[in-house]
């Protein structure tokens, strides 16, 4: 039996539900040797800002017990006209789907960065970064509110045909009125999540792990957080999700299509294993020949009630 | 340039001294690849926790086979210390930036400290066959070399112990110094590798007797090929910084901010 | 070397940090002949509404990998007219001191239950929960409100003159707003955190583990969040903060002190080992031996700058 | 009532059948207070992950010395299969509530679907010696017993098997039936654990034939002794919830909801 790994979003369509997650995968060719790109269905590369960022003082990893890492890199990135410039050649153009990510302070910065990459013909969509903890101004503050991701995808929206997504944080009292923003102004998908703000303290020394002190915490311990907040937005919205948050396995993979997802970001994992796109691509297809599922995308949504 | 990943396979572990471990292991593609300075990124569990790789510089190899020495710090080191003949190793590399060797008639000096050792141990294996050099190595004590005694002799290692208990009594760069006021008026290029607080002391000496140095950083590290931008450092003149994994892990020593405070 | 442990926060001190995490101590007599309240500076009962509620469907728990557990219990108490008439005898009156932890769907459900207590001699506190994940109304919706929780303290504060904590719930944009607002309108000490809200799927079987799919999530994995928690909220204000989310050793309890926090909830780690106040006591006070330190409360805030 | 902290020692540890793993623990304090039906909270590891404890029906005990026979269904139970003699156990109990013994004259049936069998070897130890009884065992075939044919024998247990490899071809409540005929007239009680359609099976049973049981649950549990409210199940006129961990784990069947809705 061979499964049909193809997925359609909307307008989209992508020829696994694969995904890279933000940050995790540079500009796209970093792991250029080391990574299977036919596994991937696109590619989604650092958030990028209208200006440099020179990001937060190191260190700016470390891990916790029981498999996970916290990151402040806080958005360091070199800015959309030095992407633009730089970067063309970077980007797996062609050998799979490449979606911008844009981060901002505000509404304008996020508009000024896409009207900058309209210009260019090799972009397939934009990921908005609502939602990262690793900034004093802008990621939480602005994605914490669902006026304010109304209006920036409002703008975006008004400023581009391409592909739309919209990536929140799980930092939210309730994820149901600011997926309903988002998919109201027209986000083709909603990326759910990005990482829960942690930290990390060396006792010994006394001093915090990270230079920020705080930082972004993922990996497989953020996984019962993001399932929660996909299925939370399936109940809610009829856009579809793009799951992100600890997918380290086919069989992870498969919980989050269960619960309502249809594309899956690999983040963290490409610091563990830089196979990952091919191998669990493999034990998804496995899962599904297992229970006679001929299209992985049929997975979406299948829970059963108790 | 180019990294690979490959599955060692571990022919030989041994304890070099207390906590200090050398494996040995077939992998013969990044063997074959790796200049000194680089690094591979390791795995060290089969599972993802611990999750992150583990950077480690490539030791001497050779015949296919790359030496990893490493001192056990926390769970990491570990449990790549418990690999056994037989076991594998999936490793990443070779990564990063190496070193440059020195131009004609420059003469090279190595200035080690504790398991900074290792990078140099290729180099200077590395460094053309009957060049001129110098090789240091500081440690606490005897009892925590990171360098086999017959090492040592056969690479004629010069030796410095904070307690006295092996060679000179004092820090590397103290001896370092001695050795350049010997060399005096010679052109040397020094290839430093070691703890923060010895690569403090190396840049100031450097700039005090204008002498340039290239030194190997440790910092942590995620994804080990630039892509995430976790192992930043910062610049020499503060603004901004360079990813030791992509610029490095070897740079000009005028070019990071080696002060304490950036070396935490 | 004799460690002090006492602590005191304004009006109150403790003969320890410790304290229970409310709900997983139940009224307090349950692990009688198995925990030693002596290494207890207090209990706080599971949370009490005003009327019996019977709680979600189960399954109410399950694991997750690395350490974490996620529960639905969604509440079940007696209603604070049982709790007064039949859980007297229960309490640990007298062995330690006894904060009743209260929730409620609106404003007027805290402030009634909050009246009832007054009427009895053996409380020492309460503690608001502002942050249940596992119920439809009130919870998060409150606790996710600077504006509900103000409202809320100031009530309870004009019903009271007992010590008055306030829990909240990590799923907040930023917690400093909502701290301020609690502290501002009299809160004492603010426990920090809740659950967060998770979930978890037998791929299987395609069906949810819990009978109401998502849950609180606890443990280990929540620890860096706690963490980052307690330390921006002691950043924003000066009220003395109980730590709550993944304490199972001593060190944990240390992380938190030098993060921020005065009190120690210690919560699931009872599931796993019921001794743990007086294990977790000795754990600190031999780090404290280590280095010199002759008050646990002299740990409280001294994380040094990187 | 009163449970305590104990850490057994592993005496033996053998394996029934496939995947049936039998540990006999001394343990005199939890041994010497415990009545059938009641079980221990048994922690699988030393750390923290997996993070709950897992509940064990004491089995047969006596002597300062209980079993637990479990069938290993995932990373809890495998751990605890792995304990070897000379081994720790860190158990709380003896927890919840047991089963009532029957009034004189009537005629204890014992029925056991699987591993449900352990709280009633417990059970038939515990009934006056000499009483008259019977005890039924279902299981899907002959090679996933969950006792050792020489117990079989010993006891006089009576096998159903859903392939008919062993005993009666069939289901253990249809086995139940057909006793109930035989002993048509006289006064009997069941006692019955086992998984949730046997359960639904024997309820109806019950109900058709207004016989009294007692029955034994299992559900996912937090603390174990009544304080978390994790164990919840419906009660039968589905009006709130009772704890299996202090109202059972034996309950009146007639008190509890065990539709298939209900035991997921
Ligand atoms: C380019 C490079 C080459 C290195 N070569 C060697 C070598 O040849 N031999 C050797 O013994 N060590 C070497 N190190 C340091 C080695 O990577 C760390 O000692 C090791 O990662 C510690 O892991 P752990 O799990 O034992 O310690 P833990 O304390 O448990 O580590 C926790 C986390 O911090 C990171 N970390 C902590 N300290 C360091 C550090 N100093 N450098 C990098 N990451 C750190 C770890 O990667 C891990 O993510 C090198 C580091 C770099 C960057
Ligand atoms: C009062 C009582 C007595 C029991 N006596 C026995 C016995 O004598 N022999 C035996 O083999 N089993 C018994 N069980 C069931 C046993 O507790 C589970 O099989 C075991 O917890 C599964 O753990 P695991 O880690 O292997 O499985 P996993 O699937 O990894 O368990 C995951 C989680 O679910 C819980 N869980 C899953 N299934 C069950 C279940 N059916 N009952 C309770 N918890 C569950 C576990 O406790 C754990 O928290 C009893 C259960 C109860 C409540
Ligand atoms: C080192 C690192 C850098 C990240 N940078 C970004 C970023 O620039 N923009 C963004 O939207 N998310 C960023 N993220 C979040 C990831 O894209 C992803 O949402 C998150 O890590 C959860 O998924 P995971 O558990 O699979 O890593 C970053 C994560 C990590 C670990
Ligand atoms: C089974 C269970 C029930 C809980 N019930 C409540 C509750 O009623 N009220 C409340 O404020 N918190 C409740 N909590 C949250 C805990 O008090 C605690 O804040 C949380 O579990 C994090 O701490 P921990 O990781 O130490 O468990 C409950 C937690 C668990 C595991
Ligand atoms: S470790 Fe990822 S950029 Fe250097
Ligand atoms: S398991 Fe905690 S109340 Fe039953």
């Amino acid at each position: 039996m061979k499964v049909d790994t193809t997925v359609r979003m909307g307008s989209l369509e992508l020829r696994t539900p694969l995904l890279t997650g933000s940050g995790t995968f540079g500009y796209g060719d970093e792991f250029h040797t080391l990574v299977d790109y036919r596994a991937l269905g696109g590619i989604v590369t650092k958030s990028i800002s209208a200006h440099p960022r020179p990001g937060n003082p190191p260190p700016r990893i470390c891990e916790t017990p029981g498999g996970g890492i916290i990151n402040s890199i806080g958005l360091a990135n070199i800015g959309v006209d030095g992407f633009i410039a730089d970067k063309v050649s970077a980007l797996p153009i062609g050998e799979t789907r490449v979606f911008i990510s844009v981060v901002g302070d505000a509404v304008e910065e996020y508009v000024t960065v896409v009207e900058k990459l309209e210009q260019v013909d090799w972009v397939d969509g934009y990921e908005l970064n609502l939602s990262c903890p690793n900034v004093k101004q802008g990621g939480l503050d602005i994605g914490g509110d669902w006026r304010a991701v109304a209006a920036i995808v409002r703008e975006v929206r008004a400023a581009t045909g391409r592909f739309l997504a919209v990536k929140l944080t799980p930092h939210q009292p309730r994820i149901a009125p600011v997926v309903e923003a988002a998919a109201g102004e027209g986000a083709e998908a909603l990326t759910l999540t990005n990482t829960l703000v942690g930290m990390a303290v060396d006792v010994e020394r006394r001093r915090p792990l990270l230079g920020a002190v705080t930082g972004g915490y993922s990996g497989p311990p953020l996984k019962p957080v993001a399932l929660a907040m996909v299925w939370q937005a399936a109940q809610a919205v009829d856009v579809p999700i793009w799951a992100s948050g600890g997918i380290v396995t086919g069989l992870d993979g498969v919980e989050f299509l269960l619960a309502g997802a249809s594309g899956l970001q690999l983040g963290s994992v490409f610091f563990a294993d830089t196979k990952a796109p091919g191998r669990i691509l493999q034990e998804m297809c496995d899962y599904c020949e297992r229970h006679g599922i001929t299209r992985l995308a049929d997975l979406t949504g299948k829970l059963e009630p108790l | 340039m180019s990294p690979v990943a490959e599955m060692g396979i571990v022919e030989e572990q041994i304890e070099i001294s207390e906590g200090v471990v050398e494996l040995t292991v077939r992998a013969p593609e990044i063997a074959g690849l790796s200049r000194a300075g680089q690094f591979v990124h390791v795995r060290v569990s089969t599972g993802f926790d611990p999750f992150l790789r583990r950077p480690m510089s490539v030791g001497p190899c050779g015949d296919g086979r790359l030496k990893l020495i490493f001192a056990i710090r926390g769970r990491g080191t570990r449990l790549l210390a418990g690999k056994l003949p037989g076991n594998t190793v999936d490793m990443i590399g070779p990564l990063g930036r190496g070193f440059d060797h020195p131009e004609e008639g420059v003469i090279p000096l190595l200035v080690a400290g504790g398991i900074g050792v290792v990078p140099l141990l290729l180099l200077n294996e590395q460094l053309p066959v009957g060049l001129e050099r110098d090789f240091l190595l500081g440690v606490r004590s005897r009892t925590v070399l990171t360098v086999t005694d017959s090492e040592i002799e056969r690479r004629h290692i010069s030796v410095a112990t904070d307690d006295g208990s092996l060679g000179y009594r004092g820090d590397v760069v103290q001896l370092l110094a001695r050795r350049l006021d010997e060399l005096d008026g010679r052109k040397v290029n020094i290839y430093g590798c070691g703890p923060g607080p010895m690569l403090t002391f190396l840049k100031r000496l450097c700039q005090e007797r204008s002498i340039p140095a290239q030194v190997s950083l440790e910092v942590p590290m995620g994804c080990g090929v630039g892509a995430c931008q976790s192992c930043a450092v910062l610049k020499a003149d503060r603004k901004g910084y360079l990813l030791v994994c992509q610029d490095g892990p070897v740079f000009d020593i005028d070019a990071v901010d080696l002060s304490p405070e950036a070396l935490p």
